[in-house]
């Protein structure tokens, strides 16, 4: 099997799109999942934490991409709908745009490879002319010099992950968990459709998947599908009353968002390569 | 002698519209300048110099690229960055590598060539819009591209405060592009049915 | 027509004695070598390089320079030092350094300045620690500022053979400086991003 590396989740996602021959809408959560830990197993060793964060952000938007599927097709009927469905096409302008980047890329560098057949002539100034280039405006003083020095010594800003571009978490998975558990010990058992026909928006379904499965964690639900892609329905076997814990590993994240220097990036590790070999050359 | 009648003629080659006795010819002067700079020249700088039309400048110009061409020459005139110079042909490129001490370029990585048509098409544009669009995180190539003199910081984006980037003249160079408008369209490498894609959930 | 026997001649080239197909002919990888190097190249590692024979590199030359000459070029041919270099012609010199005295090359860019800052601080320096610190290749910058004469060379490096570099007197001139220990010293400027930095694996 051969895998090739990706630039990021939007790369992964549209490589195993391409790969299929899919619509992004028939795109299979566990197909892609199980590709992914092959990918992973396949690198060994080299088994990486940024990959898998990255991993993390192509299921959100599976995730996304699925609960936009889940609709009835046809006709939009309330908001939640119409959010998921701008949700969804969100995805495939933001998919299209990247593949279009991603194609002129490779124009660049056709032209970058055709163009380092010419070289410029790069030569000094025949001595007879050389003395006569005006006078030098150096423009730096002393201080301006030092400053100029210590930005080139100093070391390259460490890497860091941006967040930026992930979903800005609004709902958070204690809350939604809470609302499952009254749910849940009213009902018994529940599909997860009728779980989140009242959620606000993509996120908060989100949220309450994620609930359901720290829900799962803590035994307090187990979970039935009769057929794939069919109902998800969810059992209440926890206790009739008293408090559950729900973890709240994701509303943390909201906090760390603007502290630097949490991870590594894979791009900065190329990057360092490349620069070793500009000088080298 | 049969072709005394044809003095003149034995160059070959087209004399130049008025040329001032005494004075080099205005193709002379531009290949002569041409040879001496290290950077390309813009047309109207030459034609300050040589004290002619920049018209006259830019035809005279294409005339000597094409007969560079046409002789099978080893070297070529080429209009790229906003100016002309000389270059060698690609055709000699085996050759002149072996005396090129600069040797060859450090391929970009793929990060750094999506990272670049981001910037190259987007410009002025922050890093936090790049990450946007190639859905990752580009800081780090970002920097490598403008330690590599192809990006360049472009002011900031007055509400954010971003720091905006652009490419440089010497983009263009590694392009081979006479400026941003040669760039090649993007619209082709979208899909013909984005529009159908709204059509989708029917 | 008088001249039709003549046919061949109308171009005033002579045809190279035997090109291989696909390969550029002698005299175009001459003169796109030529175009290229800084300084003169002798017939004989022209001979090596293009695997022909000395007496045929040598004529070749000849041959190129009494073309361009007779066509009036801006450029010449000519063999000084034991080697071969493209010059501006003579007649063209006054426009050249009429060019030359009005460019707008006086300034430095900011990869000179860089360049330069490296070596005042870290001299001698070769050009491959340069191009390591500055992680980006250094060499046409580096030529840049010994030919505006702010660098030297100052030697070579004992184990690698590698030319080192200084600042002249002129630069200490230009800036205003008795001797290099009135430089700045590095430690008082922070650089901008200084918050990231703290944040380094330790």
């Amino acid at each position: 099997m051969h895998l090739e590396v990706f630039q990021g989740p939007f790369d992964l996602l549209l490589g195993l799109i391409s790969k299929h021959k899919l619509d992004i809408t028939e795109v299979s959560l566990h197909q892609v999942t199980d590709e992914f830990i092959a990918y992973i197993r396949s690198r060994g060793p080299e088994w990486d934490l940024d990959q898998t964060s990255h991993f993390l952000l192509v299921a959100a938007t599976l995730l996304d991409l699925k609960a936009a599927r889940l609709l009835p097709t046809g006709e939009v009927e309330d908001e939640e709908d119409l959010a998921l469905l701008e949700a969804r096409d969100l995805l495939f302008a933001r998919l299209l745009q990247y593949r279009a980047y991603k194609e002129v890329a490779k124009v660049f560098s056709g032209r970058m490879a055709e163009e380092a057949l010419r070289y410029p002539r790069l030569v000094p100034m025949e001595a007879a002319f050389a003395n006569l280039l005006p006078e030098l405006i150096l423009g730096i003083g002393p201080e301006q010099l030092a400053r100029i020095a210590m930005k080139v010594f100093a070391p390259k800003a460490p890497p860091t992950v941006s967040v930026t571009h992930m979903y800005q978490p609004l709902a958070s998975v204690r809350e939604q968990a809470a609302i499952l558990v009254e749910r849940l010990r009213r009902a018994g058992r529940a599909t997860f459709r009728s779980l989140t026909s009242d959620c606000a928006g993509t996120y908060e379904v989100v949220a309450r998947f994620l609930a359901v499965l720290e829900l799962f964690r803590e035994a307090a639900v187990s979970f039935e599908q009769l057929e794939p892609l069919g109902d998800l329905y969810v059992t209440w076997t926890g206790a009739t009353d008293g408090d559950i814990a729900v973890g709240d590993d994701y509303d943390e994240t909201a906090e760390r968002r603007n502290r630097p220097g949490a991870g590594t990036s894979g791009d900065d590790a190329e990057d360092g390569a490349e620069d070793g070999d500009a000088g080298d050359a | 002698m049969p072709d005394l009648d044809e003095t003149g003629d034995e160059t070959g080659f087209d004399e130049p519209s008025g040329p001032e006795p005494g004075e080099p010819q205005l193709r002379a002067a531009l290949e002569a300048i041409l040879l001496v700079v290290d950077e390309p020249v813009a047309e109207v700088t030459l034609a300050q110099v040589l004290e002619r039309p920049t018209h006259e400048i830019a035809s005279t110009l294409r005339e000597l690229a094409g007969e560079y061409t046409a002789a099978g020459r080893g070297f070529d005139l080429r209009e790229v960055a906003g100016g002309w110079r000389f270059y060698t042909r690609a055709e000699c490129a085996a050759l002149v590598e072996r005396f090129v001490r600069d040797g060859q370029q450090a391929r970009l990585t793929q990060a750094a060539l999506e990272t670049l048509s981001v910037v190259a098409y987007r410009q002025p544009v922050s890093r936090a819009k790049v990450a946007a669009i190639r859905g990752v995180n580009s800081d780090g190539v970002m920097r490598t591209l403008t330690a590599r003199g192809l990006v360049e910081e472009a002011g900031t984006e007055p509400e954010s405060q971003a720091v905006l980037y652009r490419t440089t003249s010497y983009f263009l160079e590694r392009l081979g592009l006479r400026d941003l408008d040669e760039l090649p369209a993007l619209a082709p490498f979208l899909p013909d049915d984005v529009e159908n894609l709204e059509e989708q959930p029917k």
